[in-house]
């Protein structure tokens, strides 16, 4: 065990899966010379070279497009997006193209790619340095999306991904990347999709929740015991496929659900999430699910702080349910 | 396309019928055969429309010497991203017709499996890759497989094909780009037939032609009469070649015209004029072929009737199995969308199969 | 009043509002001269010119960039996307551009512009010709979701839509442009945006749709009757600005909620609907909230009736919530 | 960039220092004047941000000739889509500094009310549109202006701004091909300045200059040196007045070099070396439209100390002001997202105004 923060975590995971199989390979824009924006990337132009370790044109449609074409020949492309918010461009080659390729060759070919993306908010970027919109590949049938909070689960989702037969939108909450520190396994470390983690066991509410959230949920759970109030937070870490069964679970233990997450309300994932609690587990609950979440408006630049959920907001949604 | 009317074609400088293109007859031969049986199973494609027999169809009609003859220039470990208006290149590369019919008919026995429209074809193992609708989409993937062929150090080719219409495409642009960077073993081919569905080419871009847009890229940029098979055949291999010797990728665009409508959904009278189609329906590039190989002495017409007729019967024994074959089972709607299912989709399929639904 | 078919009342729209304001432009892929795949834009080349009615490259980017910068100007740009399918190009147009155009330029820029697309099941188009992923652009502030189930609505809708001063995606269910026949006003017809048309009222079970979905739901409440079950049937008509009280009002009354769209389930904008009543009508709910949706695949071509909810499907599942 | 190293600046034919660009003495001090208030600000943001005033900062420096002199080839009511490097353009049009400092500061006085990050200006009344990170955006929503203002008869001009890395997005496809086929009255300005960020134009693209990408749409394209100043107001006019009169588009590419870092978050020496920068620091464009001032016995030194200092007091006020300038009140959050607050909106900012949050 060594002990890395997030952007660490990931870097080790790349050097990893690229030793392990030489069918991975890493590009986008600086990512290779520069070793990326925020530096995941360092290191590995000098061990695996050109071939595997490129930087692209400024064109996410490209940097996408080539992966679809390089999954499709039998490689295991791990494409950087620089931001979240700048692969729109790139939109029309996952949804249909990456996303269906399986299906619609009657599963001929196959698109066993990762899209790596920095996102969310806490850096000060404003509208285009900050969004966190992981609804639209959520709905998305054909993707999977995975969501790393801790140093360990970076590296453990990333290895899983990149081992996967199918598309994988993976997104790091860019917050979390120095200030999220963790014991991270040495070596191979595999983490499975679909297994939500269990943070904090309680018996009164349940926080859900993924990314930077989730260290916002755990303050606020902590801050609840003090009031007496017991909270589990569950850190979904794959949004699909999803663990509905611990989510289910812990609602049937506790009764009570907030949901929590930085991008927009209207059809965020916190949605989907109180869905099928409200489809599968209303006879459990004993207040209303509350979503504490990113407001409806583009992610702001100057008023950072008030947009995104705070432990002082989650609290206060706990205090609802438990109170109503 | 002002100053060089995109409608007259010119050969890449290849006088047509001349023996120095390196063709055989027994190649021309092949050829036109596979000309002919392209052109029937668009005859019978559209027909089967008419009839309500299947959904949709859209024909390669006038198109065959452009898409068969760049075809013609690969390796069969050369992969090939067509788009939905080269079923020539399936016959060509050795899809058996009863695939592509069973396709059209959205069988379940189809490569396909009832997934995808008529025409969007997809053979693994002639690597030829899933079709899709999304104009332009393929012309990039085509990139970053030829990208991965080289990392990989193979000699293998991709090959792309395209119209006029998706030049405009933020995927024609990347692709290109992108290619000329890494100088990717890759060869786009244009087939330029005038007309973007209603659209025509000289509203498409301001360009003088397609074959220029290579300049942009720092590539190589050809011209070629499309409905002149030997003409289409030296220029792809020329491009082929020096793509497989590490000179990297070209832009060829084809000179050619849809002879039929975009689709069965369209009826071309609406926006284009009976002159037109009359002027290249004597350049039918089945015609000209035929007429080289008979000047040459190679071609008779009981070849001719046999050639047609074997067409013909392919088709029809096709059509009767896809017919007779069956559809998809509802349980299929749920599988590979995922190598797994996912306990969502084993739900939902639960559901489906549960009589009343849900 | 005129007998119109949805089509015919999309282009006595188009006709409408440029004879009314010369500032409306309408352009896309074969909208011109032809008037458009489906005919909607039919006879607006002749009646209004070049300079107002125009065909477009290939380039859904294009289109509606080209659209941002003339409502940047002051013009009152119409662009259609010939199959919502192909909108993705255009997305980060929509989504970085002409949705946060108001906001981040503190109101100095606007835009208002309408995005046209034929959407939706039922014409046997398979992946690329059938999607519905409104939830994309319901998710995305800044962006209103409009969405018309009959001629009328269609025609004061679009009009709405048209007048409205920020950027409209205006979806039309291309499976009804043909069946859906009803009266429709002549002349200037605006239908405000926002509020949802309560269909049939009904006091055991509410069915919340749009588009062609609405129908269906007529037929499964048709069919229900006869067995004794009252379903109210809502229309939302427009995702972005919701109704929220005509949906709670009508919760409140019958106290079972059913969801039904054509989008594949997992964070579709059912998910929002639910998520709605969860959190504030929850104590009226006397049973799970159901969603019958398309499934969480990509659309099909051979099997789309099984795709698709049907009646007998928004049956069993108004029969499920009754009997809960 | 194969055959024509693109770091080797060339002028489009003009000789610098040359009268016959038609620029007055006052003229040429006006735009002299422009530059240094422009660097001015840019040293001062560049401190800020590392003084952590700010949150971050782009400079232009290296690019003042460039993108003050093309603004310079347009009128006021012309309209103009910048990217985020062009701080030169709005202080040109008559943006007062204030206005500019307010927005690094995302003060509530600012015109962007502190919506957007540092160098994303907007000033309605300037006609200058309000300015993205994505790259590549503004491209085509200049030629959707410009067509606007063809359709309602107008003789106005749209310019755009972008960078080399740019000319890979999709959106200078498609901006650049609309309006080759529309005769768009749209300037296409690239700061060709070496670099995306740590990528060198020869990684971004194959083709031998910027400006033959041109030819792709059937537009004219013009290279010139970008850090002479008359050079880019000859080229810039060449192409507004082309514009304006109906003869449609033009890309101009303008070879210069961000003798800076991309941003505040970026340090250089990852990339460059220094001898580059060196070469670079002596073409420095304010040199040398000093020394052709000097030359023409135009210029003393009392006038520079007088310019340089004005530049500096008027940073230094805007930069006191800004300080003391409220930040925007959270209930702002919720306008202009709309034109009008919807009940969500209203809703979630009584839910932000409650104590507690929700
Ligand atoms: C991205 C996208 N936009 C629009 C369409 C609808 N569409 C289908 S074919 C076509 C025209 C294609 O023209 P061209 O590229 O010249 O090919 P051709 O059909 O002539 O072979 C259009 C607009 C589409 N399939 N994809
Ligand atoms: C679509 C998009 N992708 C990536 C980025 C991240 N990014 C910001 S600036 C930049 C490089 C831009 O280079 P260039 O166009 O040459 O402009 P310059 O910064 O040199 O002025 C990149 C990649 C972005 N802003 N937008
Ligand atoms: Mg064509
Ligand atoms: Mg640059």
């Amino acid at each position: 065990m060594a002990t890395l923060n997030l952007l660490q975590a990931v870097n080790d995971a790349l050097f990893t899966e690229m030793r392990r199989d030489e069918r991975v390979v890493v590009f986008g824009e600086d990512v290779a010379r520069a070793g990326g924006v925020f530096r995941t990337t360092d290191g590995l132009l000098k061990e695996f070279g050109e071939a595997r370790v490129f930087d692209t044109p400024l064109a996410e449609s490209g940097i996408i497009g080539i992966g679809v074409g390089m999954a499709l020949y039998g490689l295991r492309p791990v494409a950087e997006i620089q931001f979240l918010d700048f692969i729109y461009p790139g939109f029309d080659q996952i949804v249909n193209e990456a996303a269906k390729m399986r299906y619609r060759s009657g599963g001929q070919f196959t698109c066993p790619m990762v899209i790596r993306a920095p996102y969310g908010g806490g850096i000060r970027g404003g509208h285009y340095h900050s969004q966190s919109t992981e609804a639209y590949f959520a709905h998305t049938s054909g993707l999977k999306v995975v969501i790393p909070s801790t140093p360990a689960d970076a590296k453990g989702l990333l290895a899983a991904s990149i081992r996967d037969p199918d598309p994988v939108i993976f997104l790091e909450p860019k917050h979390l990347y120095r200030s999220a520190r963790g014991e991270v396994p040495e070596g191979e470390h595999v983490e499975p999709l679909g297994r939500a983690r269990l943070v904090r066991r309680g018996e009164h509410v349940t926080l859900v929740a993924w990314g930077a959230m989730v260290p916002v949920c755990e303050r606020s759970a902590e801050e609840a015991a003090t009031e007496g109030v017991q909270v589990e937070v569950l850190d979904l870490r794959s949004l699909v496929p999803l663990d509905v069964d611990a989510l289910l679970a812990s609602v049937a233990r506790t009764g009570r659900l907030v949901v929590v997450h930085e991008a927009a309300r209207t059809a965020g994932f916190g949605a989907e999430v109180s869905a099928l609690v409200a489809e599968r587990a209303i006879e459990y609950l004993e207040a209303p699910i509350y979503r504490v979440t990113g407001y409806d408006t583009p992610f702001p630049f100057a008023l950072e702080n008030d947009y995104l959920p705070t432990p002082a907001r989650v609290l206060d949604a706990v205090r609802q349910a438990v109170r109503y | 396309m002002t100053t060089e009317p995109v409608l007259q074609a010119k050969t890449a400088g290849v006088p047509p019928g001349e023996a120095s293109t390196g063709l055989s007859l027994a190649e021309l031969k092949h050829l036109y055969r596979t000309m002919v049986r392209t052109r029937a199973l668009d005859e019978r494609g559209m027909n089967l429309q008419r009839q309500g027999r299947i959904a949709f169809y859209v024909p390669s009609t006038g198109q065959e010497a452009a898409h068969i003859g760049s075809a013609f220039a690969l390796r069969a470990d050369d992969w090939v991203f067509p788009s939905y208006r080269e079923p020539g290149i399936a016959l060509l590369r050795g899809a058996p017709v009863r695939e592509l019919v069973l396709q059209l008919y959205g069988r379940d026995l189809g490569r396909t499996r009832g997934r995808q429209m008529p025409n969007h074809f997809a053979f693994a193992d002639l690597h030829l890759v899933s079709i899709s609708s999304p104009i332009g989409t393929q012309i990039v993937q085509a990139t970053g497989c030829a990208m991965a062929m080289r990392a990989r150090g193979r000699d293998q080719v991709a090959m792309t094909w395209f119209g006029d219409g998706a030049t405009s495409s933020n995927d024609f642009h990347v692709g290109l780009n992108f290619a000329g960077v890494y100088r990717a073993p890759v060869v786009f081919f244009c087939q330029n037939n005038g007309w973007a569905i209603t659209l025509p080419v000289d509203r498409q871009t301001a360009s003088t032609t397609l074959a220029v847009k290579a300049k942009a890229y720092g590539l190589p940029g050809v011209r070629v009469d499309g409905n002149d098979v030997r003409a289409v055949v030296t220029a792809a291999r020329d491009a082929v070649d020096r793509a497989r010797a590490g000179g990297g990728p070209t832009l060829i665009e084809a000179v050619t015209y849809r002879m039929g409508p975009h689709s069965t959904s369209d009826d071309p009278r609406r926006y284009r004029t009976e002159a037109e189609c009359e002027t290249w329906a004597r350049r039918d590039p089945l015609e000209r072929l035929r007429h080289d190989l008979e000047g040459q002495g190679a071609w008779t017409q009981a070849q001719e009737d046999e050639v047609r007729a074997a067409a013909r019967d392919e088709v029809n024994t096709a059509v009767a199995e896809a017919e007779a074959a069956p559809s998809p089972d509802p349980r299929d709607l749920f599988e590979e969308v995922y190598a797994e299912l996912p306990w969502n989709l084993e739900e939902q399929r639960r559901g489906l199969l549960r009589p009343g639904g849900e």
